[in-house]
């Protein structure tokens, strides 16, 4: 049955890519596809031992199958990890394709194609049990995204990507190899562990492998490239999903198939594992560099890149830490990520197809223009930045918790202010889009972009009120790993540090906004436009042509005393690795003079010198 | 599923009597000479099938010719690694010859030369005699040498010369080895040498392997003998390019898989291979990373892919023989078709999303992607690697693929979207039936897995 | 009744919270910030300075004002939230003092904004504005500082005049459009 | 002194005070000679109405920091209607005093593109700078003719 | 049950008013001792009771959209909310329900809403003012996260009401050498979080016209004038819970409603002071631009706050 579920995506793929002339058919074909996982996820639901409606399950699968392809056999089997991730892929799949179904007009069968091959790849990795196939499907993801970003034909774009994602895979392939060469075997289940330096190093080279896909620094180079020039559905999938998936695999790696007790044994700093503690350190590094140099971006998509990157930094810090409180919040803060960096992208994308503009001091005044657009804005950003009006805040409040735990003195600051630095870029977008003066007249976006967002968003609302809900989805994986699931109700959590109560916090701010509403229906109100503002008494009937939008160089100063310390960045370090490479190839290009008689001279030396050889030997 | 059991002489002979016949056809008819030629290259491939399936089914297939008896007559010994190269060669040489159709002039030379090179690289890999190898190789040199000039510019003619030059002494150095050998045992077939090399003294067999393998390494582009690659590949016409890339340098390799594992195999000889081999996949790949010109960056990256193999050769171990067979088939294959597809620019793949998607087949192979056949090559090599502890090799060759991905990037993304293409429907053909094989052996490896597990078993087992 | 009450308990407030905006054309200007430091302390009545029309209470029209500026502050007087008080600084806004013959120069205020109270003098002291502030509160106090009242209900008038003012001509200026300018 | 040497015209009528009297189509010439000359500061540009004459007379203040004199071009053209050849391009700053005595004089400067309204804002009359415009009539007839706002 | 919920709806109702009449208090006796500095009269100190009336009372309302409306419900609304999860004299309204952090979060609504609202009125002038002060607060957030978060690992809690009980019996954080230099560091945050001078160029009535606040009047400035002054009584009273013991002097168990009206006494002349100083400091300078006021904070505030941290460092590892 799951061989089948493969094939059939595979033919729906093919027809997507047969429909290119049609884009809407074909967008609707693959919109059918994209549900696919979704129900395989759903179908798979009690199976991990979570008790979801049975209405809901719409054909029983296999838990695990070995595929035999004549010299290798692939061994996928579902596990409560591989589980939760493919909810979140699964979920954010089919809205990036609905999304996609206004916006994508030019080559849609090939984007289609692309997206669901990298969909396939996605679910062969999430599912793989073994070193083959889990890196097979990790090329297959890799490559169809490397199609996907090659529509760009941004020239660096696809160049950072390709490198780095060559670079990933060699790391991961060295410490596959690494691994296997130390256990013999390719299964992860029968792999076993001494806790020595060569398997220190395979995890070492494996993490720093998916730092590329989850964009850790300083393996983050390429994604504002890539981010900021690809098509926005696709971006939303690759920054919103398929970056989970470096994630899953880090956790995959050190937890399962390493294991804790390998890991704690290279030495450990207050009951967590060094190397779990300098995961979490980059994580906490990642948070604030991605979030400082998010506020330094005009470009709308730059900014989100960024801000995403920032993002990803906390699931590193949850991971590393790795107690129970620490694994929840990072597979929350994934969980919210998913959702939010997703309906993000997808607003951006929508802005754009009615503006037709990505820079956010060229844009302005959108809010009344597109409320549906800008609620959902809000919303996501509520829960990027953590305001506890959205679920985002409950999981930064489980790693902040974490951390204290574990007396992290220097990670928690950081990501405190990584934290408040957020607040600044999503204010950046929501004054230089959506609020202001406004500049385009653009219409409401249509109808299946915004259900593609709002359905995202709905999601955050949801699991804000029942954050319980979401730690009872996680546990089947903290069992999994022998943890204790951390103590919950479905809208409380409690730690052993203190409790967060999210009813509460609703209820309170509903007397809080009712309080409010008394003082502020006090009083009738006439609505003004925009023109009509308070600048120094001089009437901007006179001043058409000097706009009175302050968006662009928004945090000028902040820039001024940031920029000197970012001027060096982690680019430039590639840059001057690539460098290098590029004066050993000159030199390698230099052996060939293109003169006969220097060839005839190498073959005397390589004579002379093998003859040499064999006398001192 | 054998029809009929082929000798493996009629291989070799059928295209070389052909070819002899063609004048006679092109007198005749000047039109039908590439319906000729081509109808030939089909038999041979077809025959080189039949040949692969009774290998397949017998084992190794000899055949004496000229009724002497070996040591003293001349053996055909046909393995599993030859039957596969000599398929390969054969039906790449067909394949490839269609990209040659719709030249208007198409002389007799160049077919003539064509179908000779195809015959005698075919030779070299299915023959069990050193003069007889040393005699082919001399063919295919002079027959390279006509093809790689046939472009008729200044730069061909320069390639071919600097070929001419270096294959001389390429041809001298083995000739020297062959004397040696012939001189201490008095024979030339492979077994017989095989089964009495120890009976020579040290220095005299060193001195063989030195003359041979630098003879053979001038074929088989190892660095530092293989200065010619990169100024013929880069004056022949991109066609001619990747005929030489399927047919000579395959039997190179093959040639010098022979010597090392059959003819002459001590520790370090393996050494040596695997220190030439990681030089010349560093050096190859890393002149390829600055490289403009489109060809030549591609000969650079044969040089590498050569080296690669090699390295896989080195290892002497049943995986990574296998690897090995996966390497010199996806070199063949992909690097043929970027080569036919080296004049397509990046608008051509937008234009034609057909060619451009097996152009970007063809680089994913050579980079090692999942599910192609270079995949499988450098995963088998790499297991194999891991299995010996050759962490150092290991970063090499990843290095290696890294930069491999970047120039290839560059490859594919080349242009700046204004050039006309002008790619020939027979290239087009050409191209689309190579990326099809590709295809083919990513979605069934086991195709070739299980004759490369034979020939590994066969070859480390000291036969051919 | 009660509706009464309550108005006069927000009059009573608002005479107590004066926020002013300085409209700084002449040298009225260099009246004001003696009024409001240390000398003659202004805040102890509860008047501060604000900085926007949107914040404040009462517009101080601190001098002559040319048809130019007059523009701005029409406009700085219609952002104003009522109740809004207009106070009139010096000669020049009463009948143009000493610009009473400039061919640019309005000569009476009241003529395109309803004052409520002017200061005579050129320009007055700091005493004098106190003096009037006292009696601006004394007026809100009794209900009886109705300037803006006054310009909804004689909207049409103000309007016109404003607009034979900019245009400098009498002859081109026939009706008004619609409004209370509220 | 410099002025002296430069133009033969040039008179000082008191200590580093130059007054060249010339024609219209020679200033140009004259400024440009004297920026390249030491003289980088263009102070103003002023006109006087000689109504007896039926001249406007248009003057070019320029200053010298490095020999610290005054220099005055001082050009007379009609007052009905003659056009003066904007200096624009020499120094940005007469764009505005262009734009000033156009509003108040109503000469007329070739090529200077934003001889709009400076500060009378659409003013209909006659520029109120001229000697023949009545002042103290205007005001009669216009704000005190503006009516109060009647209390019905 | 119902009885409790209702009765602690009132306490909870009756703590926030009574918050903000001390924010509207403190609002004028901050102006009267201005005023006495500066050798005036100065206004009553009931001040800023008449303000926010007349601000309510005003005739007309203009606003620039619904976005520009949010901004007066969520800065009240968020304010109260934000109060009501702080412990106040001892008495923890909801502070058991969530902790610093979720008050360090829950202060954002307010700012967010407002700046909502700023943004949406459209003026450039608010922009650049909501600018300063998004970077004012990731200026001041530095130091204090800092000490917050010794505080904690301190502590080993990080909830308020826990770190408030762990002072109580007047073992108050301020006691604690390494927590004594950190109230200094958290008071220099406290002034820029009050946008007190030498912070208050978020404001910067003169340069930008009150910045944020250029478009609102009426009903509108009322709220956002009542969260402020309800900010100023938040923002002291989680200064005075965290290094004053929250004002608890007396044991509630031990002296009944005795102790509560002493240790509200003691928490109102607690906050009262620290109000007081930030004012005083508030009188006296001139205002840092607002780069400026970013590398004060970061340079010299948090080097001291890291100081207190590899203090805290050093005997967490002992």
């Amino acid at each position: 049955m799951l061989v089948e579920i493969f094939i059939t995506m595979l033919i729906l793929a093919l027809v997507a890519a047969a429909l290119n002339k049609y884009p809407k058919i074909s967008g609707i074909v693959t919109f059918f596809a994209s549900l696919i996982p979704f129900l395989v996820v759903i179908s798979w639901s009690q199976d991990i031992g979570l008790s979801f409606p049975q209405f809901l399950k719409f054909f029983t699968l296999e838990k695990s199958l070995n595929y035999n392809i004549g010299i290798a056999t692939f061994m996928l089997k579902i596990t409560p990890l591989g589980w939760f991730f493919l909810l979140l892929l699964a979920s954010a799949f089919p809205m990036a394709i609905l999304f996609s179904i206004t916006f994508i007009k030019k080559n849609a069968g090939g984007f289609y194609a692309a997206m669901i091959t990298s969909m396939i790849g996605s679910m062969g990795i999430l599912l793989a049990q073994d070193i083959l196939s889990f890196y097979m499907f990790w090329e297959i993801m890799s490559w169809s995204i490397l199609a996907l970003v090659m529509r760009s034909h941004d020239k660096k774009a696809i160049m950072s990507y390709l490198s780095f994602g060559v670079l990933s895979a060699m790391l991961i392939l060295l410490g596959i190899m690494l691994l296997y060469s130390e256990t013999g075997t390719f299964v992860f289940s029968e792999m076993g562990f001494m806790a020595n330096n060569t398997t220190l190093i395979a995890l070492s080279l494996l993490v720093s492998g998916f730092a590329v896909k989850g964009v850790l620094v300083p393996m983050h180079v390429w994604a504002p490239y890539v981010y900021s020039r690809s098509e926005e559905p696709f971006v939303a999938f690759l920054s919103g999903g398929l970056s989970k998936l470096g994630y899953f695999a880090m956790i995959l790696f050190m937890y399962s198939v390493v294991g804790i007790s390998v890991l704690n044994s290279w030495g450990t700093f207050r009951d967590v594992s060094i190397f779990g503690y300098t995961l979490a350190f980059i994580g906490a590094l990642t948070a604030f560099i991605g979030t400082v140099l998010a506020i330094m971006q005009d470009d709308l998509r730059k900014l989100l890149a960024y801000s995403s990157i920032g993002q990803l930094g906390y699931i590193a810090i949850g991971i590393g830490i790795g107690t129970p409180l620490a694994m929840t919040g990072a597979l929350f803060q994934a969980l919210n990520h998913t959702f939010f960096k997703s309906a993000l992208f997808l607003a951006a994308g929508a802005v754009y197809y009615r503006t037709g503009k990505w820079k956010i001091s060229e844009l302005g005044g959108l809010g009344y223009k597109m409320p549906f657009t800008f609620l959902a804005v809000l919303f996501a950003i509520f829960a990027l930045a953590g305001i506890p009006i959205t679920s985002g805040f409950a999981a930064k409040w489980l790693l902040y918790e974490a951390a204290i735990q574990k007396k992290f003195l220097f990670i928690t600051p950081i990501m405190l202010i990584a934290g408040v630095g957020a607040f600044l870029y999503s204010y950046k977008i929501l004054y230089g889009v959506f609020l202001g003066e406004p500049r385009h007249n653009v219409k409401e976006a249509p109808l299946s972009q915004l259900a593609a967002m709002w359905l995202l968003v709905l999601p955050l609302i949801i699991f804000l009120i029942f954050p319980g809900w979401f730690v009872d989805l996680t546990s089947p994986i903290l069992k999994w790993y022998g943890l204790m699931p951390i103590s919950h109700t479905p809208y409380t959590i409690t730690t052993s540090l203190a409790a967060y109560n999210t009813l509460a916090v609703i209820l309170a701010l509903i007397g809080g906004l009712i309080l409010a509403f008394a003082l502020y229906f006090s009083k009738p109100q006439k609505v003004v436009p925009h023109t009509d503002n308070y600048l120094a008494g001089e009437p901007p009937e006179l001043y058409e042509h000097i706009s009175m939008h302050a968006a662009s160089k928004y945090y000028e100063p902040f820039d001024e005393v940031f920029y000197p310390f970012f001027k060096r960045g982690a680019e430039m370090c590639w840059m001057a690795i690539l460098k290098f490479v590029k004066i050993l190839g000159e030199g390698a290009r230099a052996i060939y003079t293109g003169i006969v008689n220097d060839y005839s001279i190498y073959i005397l030396i390589f004579f002379l010198l093998l003859v040499g050889w064999w006398l001192i030997w | 599923m054998v029809m009929f059991d082929v000798p493996p002489v009629l291989l070799i002979a059928f295209p070389l009597f052909f070819a002899f016949l063609a004048p006679l056809i092109y007198y005749l008819s000047k039109k039908s000479i590439k319906f000729y030629t081509l109808g030939v290259l089909i038999l041979n491939a077809i025959l080189s099938y039949f040949l692969f399936f009774r290998v397949m089914d017998e084992g190794v297939v000899y055949e004496q010719l000229s009724g002497f008896y070996p040591p003293v007559g001349i053996l055909l010994a046909v393995g599993y690694l030859g039957s596969i190269l000599a398929m390969l060669i054969n039906t790449l040489a067909t394949i490839n010859y269609v990209s040659f159709f719709d030249e208007k002039s198409h002389s007799l030379r160049f077919s003539m030369l064509y179908m000779l090179v195809t015959a005698s690289s075919t030779g070299i890999v299915v023959t069990g005699d050193l003069f007889n190898m040393f005699v082919f190789f001399e063919i295919t040199a002079v027959g390279s040498y006509g093809l790689l000039a046939s472009k008729g510019t200044k730069r061909s003619y320069e390639g071919a010369i600097k070929y001419i030059v270096l294959g001389s002494i390429g041809s001298s150095f083995i000739l020297l080895g062959i004397a040696t050998i012939y001189g201490y045992l008095k024979t030339l077939n492979f077994y017989d040498i095989a089964a009495r090399i120890s009976t020579m003294p040290i220095e005299a067999k060193l001195m063989a392997f030195t003359f041979l393998v630098i003879g053979i390494g001038v074929e088989a582009e190892i660095f530092p003998l293989n200065g010619w690659v990169p100024d013929a590949y880069q004056g022949a016409s991109s066609r001619v390019a990747s005929f030489m890339v399927l047919g000579p340098s395959k039997a190179g390799i093959y040639a010098i898989a022979r010597l090392i594992f059959t003819l002459i195999p001590f520790s370090d000889g393996y050494e040596l291979a695997l220190i030439l081999g990681a030089l010349t996949l560093l050096i190859g790949e890393l002149a390829a990373l600055n490289q403009k010109d489109v060809k030549r960056m591609l000969a650079y990256s044969s040089i590498g892919q050569m080296g690669l193999i090699l390295i896989a050769l080195s290892l002497h171990s049943q995986i990574a023989l296998i690897a090995a067979v996966f390497l010199i088939v996806n070199h063949a294959l992909a690097k043929s078709l970027l080569f036919l597809g080296s004049r397509n620019y990046a608008s051509g793949i937008l234009k034609n999303p057909v060619i451009g998607a097996s152009i970007f087949i063809g680089a994913l192979s050579i980079i090692g992607m999942p599910p192609f056949p270079g995949f499988w090559g450098k995963w088998y090599l790499i297991v194999d690697m891991a299995h010996n502890g050759l962490w150092f090799m290991i970063s090499v060759i990843l290095f290696a693929a890294i930069v491999e991905a970047v120039y290839y990037a560059r490859f594919l993304f080349r242009g700046t979207g204004n050039e006309k293409v002008t790619l020939l429907p027979g290239e087009k053909i050409a191209i689309i039936s190579l990326a099809v094989l590709l295809v083919i052996i990513a979605l069934f490896p086991f195709l070739l897995y299980n004759p490369a597990s034979n020939a590994a078993t066969s070859f480390l087992g000291g036969g051919p | 009744m009660r509706q009464e009450d309550w108005s006069k308990l927000a009059r009573i407030m608002s005479k107590r919270s004066l926020w002013m905006v300085h409209f700084c054309t002449g040298c009225g200007a260099m009246e004001m910030p003696p009024v409001l430091t240390s000398r003659y302390d202004m805040e102890r009545f509860g008047m501060i300075s604000m900085a926007t029309p949107r914040q404040a209470d009462v517009l101080l029209v601190t001098g002559y004002l040319a048809v130019k500026t007059l523009k701005r502050l029409v406009q700085v007087y219609e952002q104003m939230r009522d109740p809004k008080y207009v106070v009139g600084f010096g000669s020049c806004t009463i009948n143009g003092g000493m610009y009473w013959d400039s061919y640019n120069t309005i000569k009476d205020l009241s003529k395109y904004m309803p004052v409520d109270i002017y200061i005579a003098g050129c320009m007055p002291r700091p005493e004098a504005i106190i003096d009037a502030f006292l009696k601006l509160m004394d007026m809100i106090d009794k209900g009886e500082a109705t300037g803006w009242k006054k310009y909804h209900k004689y909207y049409k008038q103000y309007k016109r005049n404003q607009k034979m003012a900019f245009s400098y001509r009498l002859d081109e200026v026939k009706d008004i459009e619609e409004g209370d300018g509220k | 002194m410099k002025a002296m040497e430069l133009f033969s015209e040039a008179k000082e009528i008191k200590k580093g005070r130059i007054r060249i009297e010339t024609t219209k189509d020679k200033v140009e010439e004259m400024i440009k000679k004297l920026k390249n000359n030491g003289y980088e500061h263009f102070v103003m540009l002023s006109c006087i109405d000689w109504i007896k004459d039926g001249k406007f007379e248009l003057v070019y203040h320029m200053w010298s920091y490095k020999y610290k004199e005054h220099v005055m071009i001082s050009i007379k053209i009609n007052r009905d209607g003659e056009t003066v050849p904007t200096m624009s391009h020499l120094f940005p700053q007469i764009e505005t005093y262009e734009r000033e005595i156009h509003e108040m004089f109503g000469v007329e400067f070739e090529g200077n593109k934003r001889l709009v309204s400076f500060v009378l804002e659409g003013w209909p009359h006659m520029p109120p700078m001229r000697k023949d415009f009545d002042t103290e009539k205007f005001v009669k007839e216009h704000y005190y003719k503006i009516p109060e706002v009647k209390e019905e | 049950m119902v009885m409790n919920i209702i009765t602690s709806i009132l306490v909870m109702s009756g703590m926030v008013a009574l918050g903000f009449a001390i924010g509207m208090l403190f609002n004028g006796i901050a102006r009267k001792v201005v005023a006495r500095i500066h050798n005036r009269v100065g206004p009553p100190v009931y001040q800023g009771y008449i303000d926010v009336f007349k601000l309510f009372s005003k005739k007309t309302n203009i606003s620039h959209g619904w976005i520009f409306d949010l901004a007066a419900l969520f800065s009240v609304g968020g304010i109260a909310l934000t109060f009501l999860f702080l412990p106040v004299a001892g008495v923890s309204m909801l502070s058991g329900e969530g902790d610093l952090f979720l008050i360090l979060y829950l202060i954002a609504i307010p700012a967010l809403g407002f700046a909502l609202g700023a943004g949406a009125s459209g003026n450039p002038n608010a922009a650049v003012g909501m600018m300063r002060a998004l970077m004012m607060m990731l200026a001041y957030e530095l130091p204090i996260a800092m000490v917050i978060v010794a505080m904690m690992v301190y502590y080993n809690t990080t909830s308020l009401a826990g770190i408030v009980a762990m002072q109580s019996n007047l073992k108050w954080a301020i006691g604690i050498p390494p927590f004594l230099i950190g109230a200094l560091v958290a008071d220099m945050a406290l002034q820029g979080m009050l946008m007190e001078k030498p912070f208050d160029i978020p404001l910067a009535p003169h340069e930008i016209a009150t910045g944020p606040l250029v478009e609102f009047g009426g009903k509108h400035l009322g709220s956002i004038i009542l969260y402020k002054m309800m900010g100023t009584v938040v923002e002291t009273t989680l200064f005075v819970d965290l290094f004053l013991g929250g004002g608890v002097v007396l044991n509630v168990n031990q002296f009944g409603w005795f102790a509560y009206l002493v240790n509200f006494i003691v928490w109102f002349v607690l906050i009262l002071v620290v109000f007081l100083i930030a004012v005083i400091i508030n009188a006296v300078f001139p205002r840092f631009r607002i780069e400026q006021a970013l590398k004060f904070y970061w340079k010299y505030d948090a080097l001291v706050a890291l100081f207190i941290l590899f203090w805290i460092f050093s005997g967490v590892m002992v």
